[in-house]
């Protein structure tokens, strides 16, 4: 029974994910990206790991796919669907895709990633504690490091999104000057 | 298989399912009479029942108070004509209504209503319910970015834009604010965890709004928000933008808005009851005075659905009272004030419980 | 013109929340839930209509039923919306008032068209027009609510005639052909 | 003072200097310079009597010392006033040199208020039911200068209100002021004296003299020049009030006098037709039988349908229809008298394209009465002689063209407006050729017509008619027409142009001005937006040979004409 919804739940992920990347209409896009997340959602629901699952959907599918959206709706949408793949994008992409299968085969080659034994079964409320008590002690640092990434990225998206020069105080002056 | 507990947990729903939709329809009529009161109208007072408003004096008292109003307003859902605009997007058209209506109704899947023997009466005691519950009704706003977006029309545009920023706006700060609450019923040796119907039993002495304030205050702001309730009823502002997200939509369809957005004053009123009121408890510092077996069930159920029903008229009191805030005000409101606020609050409450923990205990 | 900037006064901690304002307007609005309502519940209580009502306009006749109206067309002239329309004919010179000389031959108004305003009345100098105190007309047509003169004699009715301006007319005829 | 003219002199209104000609009337003196003196009797083209008192004013003339002759000079340095003690009649004073008046002193006021007074003493309160309310100066005197309430405690008067004085015009004794405008209209220009007052005092009548009718021609004039409601129009008699009307201004197409009218209409119904002032044609004056002519216009008989052989179309069918019959060759082209100048431009273009074998003109004679009704009773002959229409002047029979068709010579007829059978040309003749037929009404022509334009009356185009003294006058649409009929010019443009093959066809007359500009040279500096309100002197010394018919007329003299066409083209 699990094994079933197990190999549904992922094809409706692998499927969904490959549309979100294929879709024309960016709008599509975000959909599909919600079902992949809902179905991963399910997958982490089939290990029994409940707290992550609501977390997964609360944060991806609740927020950040709506800001996705947020952001795809105050865009030219007619402009963005002329956007096509450019050769750079295409490399990179592939580039990355290819550290990550090595990066998988890596871990499994070292033995790190192999199936961990079964926890003992504890209450969900146990587990949650118990989450969050590995998060902020022995996870501490990568912890800090996801944490600086993501701080990290969102410097770069308000510099870019700035157009990379233009600051607030200088177009001001312009105005003055402009007025004058 | 056993089939059984699963056709007992669908009967369950079901009846859930009718009650609260019953219950919505009559927040709306609710809503109209309280409108009308304040204002100094009647509100609905004409619909009268074929056999039963004939009865000479309950009749005539009924239909004076409306009882049968929503019977009119839901069949005239049903048999209106369904306009659809020419130039919608009719997937995401279509969708859009039941997005918003399915979280609406799933949430109420773990919210505990009452207790008997010490069992909670819930669908579905999770131990992480109110995770469960925030991550539920966070997918509700898609209903309304989606109408908006697909009714290719510009105020539903604007009204779903803004219905979206200032859902994600508020869920932050409503989080956060119901953590401190967490905090303290969550007791050193206690196994409370994320689970509703424990907060209720931690409850059964002091009522978290008593002890938490502040937290309550910001939560119930928040809610107002998350549900689009007036002060933030952005989404819709039918003053500036026509009917707001659902401007193009007609019948049915719109009637599963109206429905979804009732349900979720319901479920947010059950939550807030549940978080801060303490649930189906009697009176802070008096015991439950609930019997055991069903009559207990019965009665805390009651007890539990008249504290909600309060907070849903404070909802409808609160919505003919205040004006609209500005949509900027919104916006300032929720990331400057309440988001602050919110993390301060935690921040104290940690510290105090840490403090509390180490040397006191 | 000399004039004063008002300072706004600052608001204090309190006011500042809006918690305080916004107690005060829920205890208005939980007074005004049990006041005694003021709607009237129309059709089946009338309003008392004041005097002075400008309801639909209708034609009078004096109290010897003789038609006040002359078609001197001054109201059709002064109507903003153009609803009245007269078609002006001449007594015989052998009818009982033919010293009038002059009477509408059609007299219709629009009552689609009509808003009330009461320049009819105000202008006529026959004091043959009079807005009544029905407010609501309906009809089945367009055609229905045009209003023509038998309708409008019939709703207004016999007023009383305080000038007899024709009636003197008459017997300072008769008294200048017996003086002969 | 510079650039005084000779012949002006100055005259002080109100201590203002005016220049005026020598012996004006000072009610006109007055009006020139932008004051008003309200008067009844006093009408520009009548003679002057002065019995209304209406028009009293102050007087005055500089002093001079009679024994020295030597100008009187006051502290001021300038020639001293000698105000008359009395307030004199306006109407009867002319324009001398130094004159002062005063038109609206504390005297004049008071005078006008008096005279107000005892005209309302009898006057009925007739406004709502008065055909004159609107246009009537009682009423718009009362209001500058009536006190607003009467103190005669007396009963009126009561006199006659339904006299008939003739076909035409009704009398309401009543109203009747005593000015005698009509009285002097019907002895000084309808040279027709049956008007006179009879009684005394109050009891003053007018009325005819025994045994008479106020029956000419011009009896409706007295009617428009009744300053209130006494006299007034049977036809017109309660049937609108004037402040629904729209004047449009137009010309009469009665005769060739080409008198200035106004069609006043509401609604695109016409009510009547007054006399437009043109000092150079009509003066202020109009037949009675030009009134009518509107009359026909809405009538079953119109043509409102474009047809070949009698089945309905659209102009542009009908047009092509029409070109390939005239194409056929063998045209024969009927023009007509009564259409505008423009109108005669593109028929003529039209014979010339399909070169027709004649082109001729449908005379219509009558008896002149030597005023306002000419002998000639086209009313544009001679627009037809300028557009290059015709040569020479049109005959009433069309003999010529009978037998032309009888001989098999013409084989279409094109007939703008004429009812070829009442001009010499059987119906059985007409039956064996095409004929092409433009026309307002039902006729027998018509009816054997193969292709039907209907067209519009003066009343609803806009053009110019060129009358007996070569003046260019043009008329303005009052009224829409039948629907779906477009102007004239539009259907003749038409035509004109799949004949010529030229592309875009007038759509209305300024289109055909642009063109006649270059084509005719007598109206190369004509623009049909500039036509002045009065007309315009055309060059026609050119066809001054030609014996017209017209006799004299009320500013017409067929020997002095001569002169002045001379002058004109001295000018020019």
């Amino acid at each position: 029974m699990e094994d079933i919804l197990f190999y549904i739940f992922s094809a409706g992920i692998l499927v969904s994910a490959f549309l979100v990347v294929a879709s024309r209409n960016p709008v599509n896009g975000a959909m599909f990206l919600i079902v992949a997340f809902v179905g991963i959602a399910a997958l982490f629901v089939l290990l029994e790991s409940f707290f992550l699952a609501v977390i997964q959907v609360l944060v991806y599918a609740g927020a950040v796919v709506v800001l996705f959206l947020f952001v795809i709706m105050l865009l030219d949408v007619e402009g963005s669907e002329k956007i096509r793949p450019r050769v750079l994008s295409v490399v990179a992409g592939s580039l990355a895709f290819a550290l990550m299968v090595l990066g998988v085969l890596a871990l499994f080659a070292s033995g790190l990633g192999g199936p961990e034994p079964d926890l003992p079964i504890q209450t969900a409320a146990a587990l949650s504690r118990n989450f969050g008590y590995e998060l902020f002690t022995k996870y501490m640092l990568a912890f800090q490091l996801i944490g600086f990434l993501l701080l990290a990225a969102m410097v770069g998206v308000i510099y870019i999104s700035k157009g990379g020069q233009s600051t607030a105080p200088q177009s001001v002056k312009k105005g003055e000057e402009v007025a004058q | 298989m056993n089939y059984l507990p699963v056709l007992i947990a669908l009967i369950k729903a079901v009846l859930m399912v009718a009650v609260v939709v019953v219950i919505a329809a009559y927040a709306v009529l609710a809503e109209r009479k309280i409108a009308g009161w304040i204002q100094g109208r009647y509100g609905p007072n004409r619909t009268a029942f074929p056999v039963i408003g004939y009865i000479p004096i309950l009749g005539k008292m009924l239909t004076r108070l409306g009882v049968f109003q929503p019977v009119a307003d839901g069949l005239k859902f049903i048999f209106k004509e369904d306009p659809i605009p020419g130039h919608v997007n009719l997937v995401y058209y279509f969708l859009a209504p039941c997005v918003a209506f399915i979280p609406a109704m799933t949430t109420m899947a773990v919210l505990p209503f009452g207790e008997m023997d010490g069992q909670p009466l819930v669908l579905a005691n999770l131990d992480i319910g109110m995770l469960f519950l925030l991550a539920v009704s966070s997918l509700g706003v898609y209903g309304i970015i989606l109408a908006g977006w697909s009714a290719n029309s510009k105020y539903p545009f604007l009204g779903g834009i803004r219905g979206s920023a200032q859902m994600i706006s508020y869920e932050l700060a409503m989080g956060l604010s119901i953590l401190p609450a967490f905090l303290w019923a969550n007791a050193p040796g206690s196994e409370t965890g994320m689970s509703l119907f424990n907060v209720v039993q931690s409850q059964d002495q002091l009522w978290m709004v008593i002890w938490q304030p502040l937290s309550a205050l910001i939560f119930l702001v928040a809610l107002f928000a998350e549900t689009n309730r007036l002060p933030f009823d952005m989404p819709e502002a039918e003053t500036e933008l026509v009917a707001g997200y659902n401007t193009e939509y007609g019948s049915m369809k719109f009637g599963l808005f109206f429905v979804a957005e009732y349900t979720h004053i319901v479920i947010g009123s059950g939550v807030l009851t549940v978080l801060f009121l303490g649930g189906w408890n009697f009176f802070p510092g008096l015991p439950s005075p609930w019997p055991g077996g069903w009559v207990g069930g019965v009665l805390s159920t009651l007890w539990f659905l008249l504290k909600v029903f309060t907070v849903v008229f404070f909802f409808m009191w609160i919505r003919w009272t205040l004006p609209r805030f500005r949509y900027d005000q919104v916006m300032r409101l929720g990331w400057t004030v309440l988001l602050p606020l919110a993390l301060a609050n935690l921040v104290l409450n940690a510290i105090f419980i840490a403090l509390f923990d180490n040397w006191f205990v | 013109m000399a004039f004063k900037i008002l300072e706004r006064k600052p608001l204090n901690w309190a006011e500042r929340t809006y918690l305080p304002q916004i107690i005060t307007g829920l205890k208005i609005t939980l007074w005004n839930l049990f006041q005694k309502k003021v709607t009237l519940e129309y059709p089946d209580v009338r309003p008392v209509i004041p005097e002075g009502y400008r309801g639909i306009p209708t034609l009078v006749k004096d109290p010897k039923g003789r038609e006040k109206c002359v078609s001197c067309q001054l109201c059709e002239f002064v109507c903003p919306p153009k609803a009245i329309r007269i078609q002006p004919g001449e007594i015989p010179e052998d009818a009982d008032y033919a010293h009038v000389e002059k009477a509408p031959k059609q007299f219709d108004i629009d009552m689609l068209r009509c808003i009330y305003c009461g320049f009819c009345q105000e202008v006529c100098p026959e004091e043959a027009i009079f807005l009544q105190n029905d407010f609501s007309l309906s009809g089945y047509s367009r055609e229905e609510m045009v209003f023509p003169k038998a309708k409008l004699y019939e709703m207004g009715g016999t007023f009383p005639d305080q000038h007899n301006k024709w009636g003197k007319k008459q017997q300072a005829a008769e008294e200048a052909k017996a003086h002969g | 003072m510079t650039g005084r003219d000779d012949n002006l002199i100055s005259v002080f209104i109100d201590e203002e200097e005016f220049l005026v000609p020598p012996g004006t009337n000072m009610v006109e003196a007055a009006r020139l310079a932008g004051k008003e003196i309200p008067h009844y009797c006093y009408h520009p083209k009548l003679s002057v009597t002065g019995n209304c008192r209406m028009c009293l004013m102050e007087l005055g003339m500089p002093l001079k010392d009679h024994s020295t002759g030597e100008p009187i000079i006051d502290r001021r340095g300038l020639q001293k006033i000698g105000w008359m003690p009395r307030p004199a009649i306006a109407c009867a004073t002319r324009a001398f040199p130094g004159i002062h008046i005063k038109t609206d002193s504390e005297l004049v006021r008071e005078c006008r208020n008096g005279v107000m007074e005892f005209l309302l003493v009898n006057h009925p309160l007739d406004c709502p039911i008065c055909d004159q309310a609107g246009e009537c100066s009682l009423q718009e005197y009362a209001a500058d200068y009536g006190r607003g309430y009467s103190r005669f405690v007396e009963n009126k008067n009561v006199k006659p209100k339904r006299t008939r004085l003739g076909p035409r015009v009704m009398l309401d004794d009543e109203r009747c002021i005593l000015c005698s405008r009509c009285i002097r209209f019907c002895k000084e220009i309808a040279k027709d004296d049956v008007l006179g007052f009879v009684d005394r005092g109050s009891y003053s009548t007018l009325t005819c003299f025994p045994g008479k009718d106020l029956q000419n021609n011009y009896s409706l004039n007295t009617v428009d020049i009744c300053p209130v409601g006494a006299l007034t129009s049977i036809d017109f008699r309660f049937k609108m009030r004037v402040w629904f009307l729209k004047e449009t201004p137009s010309i009469c197409a009665e005769s060739s006098v080409g008198v200035n009218t106004h069609i006043e209409s509401r609604e695109g119904k016409i009510y009547r037709i007054t006399p437009r002032r043109n000092d150079e044609v009509n003066d202020t004056w109009i037949p009675d039988s030009g009134r009518i002519l509107y009359k026909s216009i809405d009538t079953d008989e119109r043509l409102i349908h474009y047809t070949i052989d009698g089945s309905h179309t659209l102009v542009d069918g009908a047009a092509k229809e029409a070109a390939t019959l005239l194409r056929e060759g063998a045209v024969a082209v009927v023009g007509s008298g009564r259409a505008s100048v423009e109108e005669q431009y593109l028929l003529g273009k039209i014979a010339s394209a399909v070169k027709a074998i004649s082109v001729s003109l449908v005379s219509r004679t009558g008896d002149g009465d030597g005023l306002l009704v000419s002998a000639d009773r086209n009313p544009n002959v001679r627009g037809a002689l300028l557009t290059g229409l015709i040569t020479s002047l049109p005959h009433a029979n069309l003999g010529g063209l009978a037998s032309a068709i009888e001989s098999g010579e013409v084989r279409t007829i094109l007939s703008f407006g004429e009812d070829l059978t009442q001009c010499g040309v059987e119906k059985q003749l007409l039956e064996k050729v095409n004929v092409i037929y433009f026309g307002s009404h039902c006729n027998e022509t018509g009816e054997v017509a193969k292709v039907v334009f209907p067209t519009l009356t003066v009343f609803e185009k806009a053009g110019t008619f060129i009358n007996q003294q070569f003046r260019l006058q043009k008329f303005l649409p009052a009224v829409p027409g039948p629907q779906g009929v477009l102007p004239d010019i539009v259907s003749l443009g038409k035509l004109c142009s799949i004949l010529d093959g030229e592309a875009i066809p007038p759509t209305g007359p300024e289109g055909v001005w642009a063109e006649m500009n270059t084509e005719i040279p007598q109206f190369s500096a004509i623009d049909f937006e500039n036509i002045p309100i009065n007309g315009i002197l055309i060059d026609g010394s050119q066809w001054e040979h030609l014996p017209f018919i017209e006799g004299m007329s009320l500013h017409y003299d067929p020997d002095n004409n001569r002169q002045i066409m001379a002058e004109v083209t001295k000018s020019k």
